[in-house]
């Protein structure tokens, strides 16, 4: 079902989701975009960020668009896959030993305004979290039910190469609603029966030609428009051709391994668990224990990531770069058939030295 | 499916010393249910949790034929060593199994030489005994085992059994002046000088410390094996087991996915790769 | 008859510290209150920083005390570049005081303290004196609540800032606190009662209290100095009328207020400010004091605990009212530039007046400091009270007198490290 | 089981650091439950004596009394735990190491000649082994928690190494200097403290010391190519941990 509505009815879709729904949504905090959940009014119509490699900031739109700005250091991801969650709580005692998963009864997510860029990443997250193989239970109860109100970018970031990847600027599968704008109206798409359920019967306006052809000319403007571009069809051999290439040396001077740029990407998924006990989690009369067992983000940056007993596997740090960028470039492909960089271009905004990594690779590609 | 995020309980069984800081432990997994459902093939992992200290994954090294489940444990850090210190009767969890195991479908037509360093043997066990209980002798099987000095060598009294299905050669890398030793001295790629087999037709399965695999591998190719027959176990840092926390990449493999065991020809271009 | 009296290490204080008595035929020939506290040269690295790194510093004299110090030198510094504050920010400053005297004060009057009225070793030496314990471990955490709400943690709190602060809390997550913080009011009025029928050794002392003292508040980070003596000195007024000297058993100096016939110690602190202010108390606390039969002005050093209670509840009906008032102020820092000069401010820390100066140099950097703690203004006094006690008790037994004199000492709530960073400003 | 003993001792420092274990508020009755604390004169009349299965030390050594002491808590100790900047890396006061001794007491004292003070403030890692490092000025009382627990339970303690980025980005804050310009160490500097700075929107100043190998040369370039002078690049370092800062800068040399 595709519909036009005029932009204030934005709003009404909004509270027929809230019933249902937690509406997690862009908005302005501390001078960027973050997302978190929203009223309509929080979204900040007319902004447009101005990125380059270590630096963002957000100009006051004189844009008419509400959806003028492009996606800041927050994803999906900080809702799916939380930075710190609970696996489960266990109790230790003579007798034996007692694990209660932990559960979350909270309302489902209704992503509004999620770019392609990050479906893609979602797409990655469903295949990695809950893949033929395995389920996991902390992934899947709180992506389940999860409702995605996307919109097609018609203004490229400064920093974005979905293009080139083929991940954007247009939303192709994967959503319930779909919002492209066009001059002062939303044209609505629909991609499940959970979508078209949503829209019925509200107030809107027949679709022409002229409307699909403006929506259709506007995502490919900014598709053209982005400055930023990797050759694709030389991954991954690109990156295995040159796993030894004195360039890593180099970026290993810069590298702050602060892990900023895997911490904003949406596909990097790296978690490390671990068990933590209270005080009061020591029970010492029935030489017991109890406590929670924990999962919190983590990266190939930390050095830690690739410690065993009696070693590391990735002691240098230029290691741990080519660690992330060959996993984002050409490791995914072959783990879960679908590309880890999606074009976002958030690892080089919000790296603090603006190491780019579409810079890296073209780097890569010249003689030693 | 289960949800293999969550631990299961099982209780020690029974322990069995093997060398001064290795210990076989058998497990009996407390819910029947679970018990009954519970099926692994050799080769294939579980993560034994120890509540409050962590995790960490091992070989299962009982065959699935075997009456119990078995793990062969080295202490090497906390988990490990908090293992070593229970005793029968004592909980521990687990969640498994994982992991691809070894290809017994791809040994039927062919000789089969197992190679083992140290610890290594672990994961290889459960393929020997499993090979020992059908005395499949049609085909010829090699076992050898190097061992840091004869007080390491696991499993020790197990072998002269094995030796009706396999022929067995030991080596040490330094003999114990205290120890009466009349097998080879020296590193297993020395050994695999000695022992002669058909590069053609010969499917190796290899775990051991890094380095020895690699120098395995080597001499193997220098011999004309081909890459495809090749089969090595390969240890990395694991914290989930399932291929979700990214601890285990080598290079683009989730070593608990899709691994431990690869083929060799699958990862050639990654083995000798620093700090991959 | 000779007697030697020696603590080589006073416990239950802040820092390190010792005393050493010496008395022969009947006077007393040695009375050193030793601060051997290593010293930390704060004043000295001081110089030569940005004056936006002045409130982070200073704050790490007092690990008890920390928002004191940033509350006199922000004021300083923003007296220099002449920055006016406005009322919300005002309020701020004052609720974050609060959170400190409430956990200071706790810390003190239950942890430190009272374990001497009960004669144990600490509060959780005995079971009995374990339930008063958790009373004032629930009344601290809520002070520290407040600090974490308004600087993120209660030990060095990182939200204070020349022109206001980083970032303000919005008001509901300061009305979130409104009923637990009357909960602890109820408790803590109560237990001034408590603290009033405490056994209370006799050693009355004539004494020179000082404080601030504000036209429509009960002192904490604006006012003038006033005493019982008749001074009433503005703040660069009272700097000038004090004298520091050396002690050469002290990494501490002392200080004394100069007269004719030389330095004549003084006290300040909660008996000081309570002696002087009272009035400025709301009514219901002034009615409790009336009611608990506690004799205004507070005579006895041993009595400190009486007027630390009283601040506590102060404190907590304090901040109910500067919370339930709370206006969110359009931004949280005032914007200015700055400039060169110098300042005083004194501001109440939990143990007493604080003394900042600052000279800050074109580019906004520290030319010159001087930090008086109020411990090292209580030091002469300290002194002079124990003298005081063993002219009266030279007879007593060695033990008794040990006891008698770290309880003393401690009545003062002395904070040794804050002692140890003062520098000499004439 | 018999409980562990413990003292807690104190050198050059602030007293924060111990307050943190008194500011455990509702865990410091497990506390007492689970540890005999046998030793901690800020909070106990209880003399020194005797040996200690844990030695908790906050402060720095900045006195030759305090190296006599030092040692001989040492030898008393099975394990023993340094708490906070100064303990761990000189604190605050190490700023002092970078100017003469005698300047110093001068400008603070009018009679330098009583003061005991060894020319340097220094870790207490300088003069005697130390089995753990507690970072941060304060600690962290959960790090504090995590600590003793995992002493107790026989397990390494889970504090993390990396960067405060990691952490602040958990938070979902806007990074200060990607967004603002701000100098903000968070990429060098250890996580630990909950990312308040940066939540107070204000720019880390290193209260946890360098992280794991902190590239601390690429950030000051950073910094330097922002517009920051090469003396405002020191100051930044120069805080409670300038003497570790100052020591990976000169081991990455
Ligand atoms: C597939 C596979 C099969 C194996 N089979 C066997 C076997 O059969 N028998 C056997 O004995 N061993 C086996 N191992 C090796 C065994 O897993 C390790 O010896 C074991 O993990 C050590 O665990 P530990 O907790 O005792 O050691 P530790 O070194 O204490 O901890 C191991 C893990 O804890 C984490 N960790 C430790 N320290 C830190 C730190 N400071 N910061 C952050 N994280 C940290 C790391 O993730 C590390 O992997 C196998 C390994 C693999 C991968
Ligand atoms: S390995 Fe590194 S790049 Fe890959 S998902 Fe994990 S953190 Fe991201
Ligand atoms: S590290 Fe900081 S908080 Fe701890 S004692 Fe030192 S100055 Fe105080
Ligand atoms: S604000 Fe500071 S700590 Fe946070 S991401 Fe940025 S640089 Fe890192």
């Amino acid at each position: 079902m595709i519909i036009k509505i005029q932009k204030y009815n934005l709003s009404h879709i909004f509270d027929r989701l809230k019933s249902s729904h937690k509406l997690i949504g862009p908005k302005i905090e501390n001078n960027a975009i973050i997302l978190s959940e929203i009223e309509f009014h929080d979204i900040p119509a007319g902004y447009r960020d101005q990125q380059s490699p270590g630096c963002y900031k957000l100009k006051q739109g004189e844009n008419a668009e509400v959806f003028s700005f492009s996606p800041g250091p927050d994803s999906f991801k900080r809702f799916l896959h939380p930075p710190f969650a609970e696996i489960f709580r266990f109790e230790k005692s003579k007798k034996g030993i007692t694990i209660s998963p932990s559960n979350s009864d909270e309302k489902p997510f209704a992503f509004i305004g999620i770019r392609a860029c990050d479906i893609s990443a979602m797409k990655l997250y469903d295949r990695v979290f809950s893949g033929e193989h395995i389920r996991d239970k902390t992934y899947e109860s709180l992506r389940k039910n999860c409702f995605i109100m996307a919109v097609n970018c018609i203004y490229p970031g400064d920093n974005c190469f979905c293009q080139s990847i083929g991940t954007g600027p247009e939303v192709k599968d994967y959503f319930d609603i779909v919002i492209t704008e066009i001059r002062d109206s939303f044209i609505l798409e629909t991609g499940t029966v959970a979508g078209e359920r949503l829209l019925t019967g509200l107030q809107q306006d027949r679709v022409n030609d002229n409307d699909m052809k403006e929506r259709n000319e506007s995502i490919q403007r900014c598709g053209k428009a982005m400055k930023k571009a990797i050759k694709f069809d030389e991954l991954p051999w690109l990156i295995y051709r040159n796993l030894e290439h004195p360039r890593w040396a180099e970026i290993e001077k810069r590298d702050l391994e602060c892990g900023n740029c895997t911490q904003v990407c949406p596909t990097c998924f790296c978690n490390s668990s671990y068990d933590l006990v209270s005080l009061s989690g020591v029970l010492k009369k029935s030489e017991g224990l109890s406590g929670v067992r924990i999962r919190a983000w983590d990266s190939c940056f930390s050095k830690n990531f690739a410690r065993v007993h009696g070693g590391n596997f990735r002691p240098s740090r230029k290691a741990r770069y080519r660690q992330w960028m060959s996993h984002k470039l050409a490791y995914t492909f072959e783990q879960f058939g679908l590309p880890g960089c999606v074009g976002c271009g958030r690892c080089i905004t919000w790296c603090p030295v603006g190491i780019d990594i579409t810079h890296e690779l073209e780097a890569l590609r010249n003689a030693r | 499916m289960h949800d293999k995020s969550i631990p299961f309980e099982a209780k020690i069984k029974w322990i069995k010393k093997e060398t001064r800081d290795t210990a076989t432990y058998a497990l009996q997994i407390t819910d029947k249910f679970v018990q009954k459902k519970y099926k692994f093939k050799p080769g294939q992992f579980n993560m034994l949790y120890v509540p409050a200290i962590g995790e960490a994954p091992i070989s299962i090294s009982s065959a699935s034929s075997d009456h119990d489940l078995m793990h062969t444990i080295r202490i090497a850090g906390d988990v490990t060593t908090h293992i070593s210190s229970l005793s029968t009767g004592s909980a521990i969890g687990i969640r498994g199994p994982f992991g691809n195991g070894w290809p017994l479908s791809e040994i039927k037509e062919r000789d089969l030489m197992i190679i083992g360093g140290g610890l290594g043997i672990a994961p290889l066990r459960s393929v020997i005994r499993e090979i020992v209980k059908t005395k499949d002798i049609k085909r010829r099987n090699v076992l050898l085992y190097g061992a840091k000095t004869p007080k390491d060598i696991i499993f020790r009294d197990e072998y002269p059994r094995y030796s009706s299905v396999f022929e067995v050669h030991l080596t040490v890398d330094k003999a114990d002046p205290e120890e009466y030793w009349h097998g080879d001295v020296g590193l297993i790629t020395g050994l695999l000088n000695k022992v002669s087999f058909n590069p053609i037709n010969t499917m190796f399965f290899i775990c051991g410390p890094e380095v020895m695999m690699q120098n395995t591998v080597k001499m193997l190719t220098l011999k004309n094996v081909p890459a495809e027959r090749i089969f090595i176990s390969i240890e990395r840092n694991m914290n989930c087991g399932m291929g979700i926390c990214g601890h285990c990449f080598f290079g683009p493999k989730f070593v608990c996915k899709n691994g431990p065991v690869f083929r060799f020809s699958e990862i050639a271009g990654f083995l000798w790769i620093k700090e991959i | 008859m000779n007697k030697t009296i020696k603590i080589n290490y006073l416990s239950r204080v802040e820092g390190e510290g010792g005393i050493s008595i010496h008395m022969k035929n009947g006077k007393v020939t040695k009375l050193n209150l030793k601060i051997f506290e290593a010293p930390r040269f704060f004043e000295a690295f001081l110089v030569g920083r940005h004056f936006s790194d002045v409130m982070d510093f200073t704050a790490r004299i007092c690990g008890i005390c920390p928002v004191a110090y940033q509350m006199s030198s922000v004021h300083a510094l923003e007296k220099i570049f002449g920055v006016e504050t406005d009322k919300s920010i005002k309020a701020l400053r004052r609720l974050m005081y609060c959170g400190e005297w409430i956990e200071s004060h706790a810390l003190h009057v239950y942890l430190l303290n009272g374990p001497d009225f009960y004669g144990i070793e600490s509060a959780w030496a005995g079971k009995e004196y374990l339930n008063i314990a958790k009373k004032g471990l629930r009344l601290k955490k809520i002070g520290n609540n407040i600090l974490s709400i308004l600087g993120g943690r209660p030990i060095h709190p990182v939200s204070v800032r020349a022109g206001g602060f980083y970032k303000v809390p919005h008001k509901k997550s300061l009305t979130a606190m409104l009923p637990e913080l009357k909960k602890a009011y109820d408790e803590s009025v109560s237990a001034i009662k408590w603290a009033a029928g405490l056994p209370f050794d006799e050693n009355p002392l004539d004494m020179g209290y000082v404080s601030l003292s504000h036209d429509n508040e009960y002192p904490l980070n604006e006012g003038r100095v006033i005493s019982n003596n008749g001074l009433d000195l503005t703040m660069d007024g009272f700097l000038k009328k004090i004298q520091e000297y050396q002690m050469e058993y002290s990494t501490a100096l002392h200080s004394g207020i100069k007269e004719d016939t030389g330095v004549r110690p003084y006290i300040v602190g909660p008996i000081s400010r309570l002696n002087l202010n009272h009035e400025k108390l709301p009514s219901e606390l002034r009615n409790i004091i009336k009611e608990s039969g506690v004799a205004l002005p507070i005579k006895n050093t041993q009595m400190g605990i009486i007027a630390r209670s009283v601040e506590i509840a102060y404190a907590f009906n304090e901040a109910i009212k500067i919370i339930e008032d709370y206006e969110e102020p359009d931004k949280p820092f005032i914007e200015f530039e700055p400039a060169a000069g110098e300042a005083v401010w004194i501001t109440e820390a939990p143990r007493g007046i604080l003394i900042h100066r600052y000279e800050i140099d074109e580019n906004g950097y520290v030319k010159n400091c001087a930090i008086i703690p109020p411990t090292s203004q209580n030091l002469g006094h300290i002194e002079m009270n124990i003298y005081h006690f063993l002219q009266n008790n030279m007879d007593k037994p060695a033990d008794f007198i040990k006891t008698a004199c770290e309880r003393i000492i401690r009545s003062y709530d002395p904070c040794i490290s804050c002692s140890v960073h003062v520098h000499i400003h004439n | 089981m018999k409980k562990p003993k413990i003292g807690i001792f104190k050198f050059a420092s602030c007293d924060g650091c111990q307050l943190s274990i008194l500011n455990l508020e509702d865990e410091i009755l497990d506390f007492i439950e689970l540890f005999d604390i046998s030793y901690f004169r800020e909070a106990s009349d209880s003399p020194l004596k005797g040996q200690f299965d844990i030695a908790i030390v906050e402060g720095s050594i900045s006195a030759e009394r305090q190296r006599q002491d030092i040692m001989d808590i040492r030898e008393r100790s099975r394990r023993l735990i340094t708490i906070g900047a100064c303990a761990t890396s000189g604190g605050l006061q190490a700023l002092r190491n970078l100017a003469s001794l005698s300047s110093y007491k001068q400008y603070v004292y009018p009679s330098p000649d009583f003061i005991d003070a060894l020319p340097a403030s220094t870790p207490i890692s300088e003069h005697v082994f130390v089995d753990y490092e507690l970072w941060g000025c304060p600690i962290n009382k959960e790090a504090m928690v995590e600590t003793m627990v995992s002493f107790l339970i026989g397990k390494r303690p889970g504090i993390p190494k990396y960067s405060l980025c990691m952490d602040c980005k958990g938070k979902g804050i806007p990074c200060l200097l990607v967004t603002n310009g701000e100098p903000c160490l968070g990429p060098i500097t250890k996580t630990g403290c909950g990312v308040l700075c940066p939540s107070f929107g204000k720019a880390c100043y290193g209260c946890f010391g360098p992280k794991e190998e902190a590239n601390i040369e690429s950030l000051l370039k950073q910094f330097q190519d922002m517009g920051l002078t090469q003396n405002e690049c020191i100051q930044l370092l120069d805080k409670m941990n300038t003497y570790a800062y100052r020591k990976v800068r000169l081991e990455g040399r």
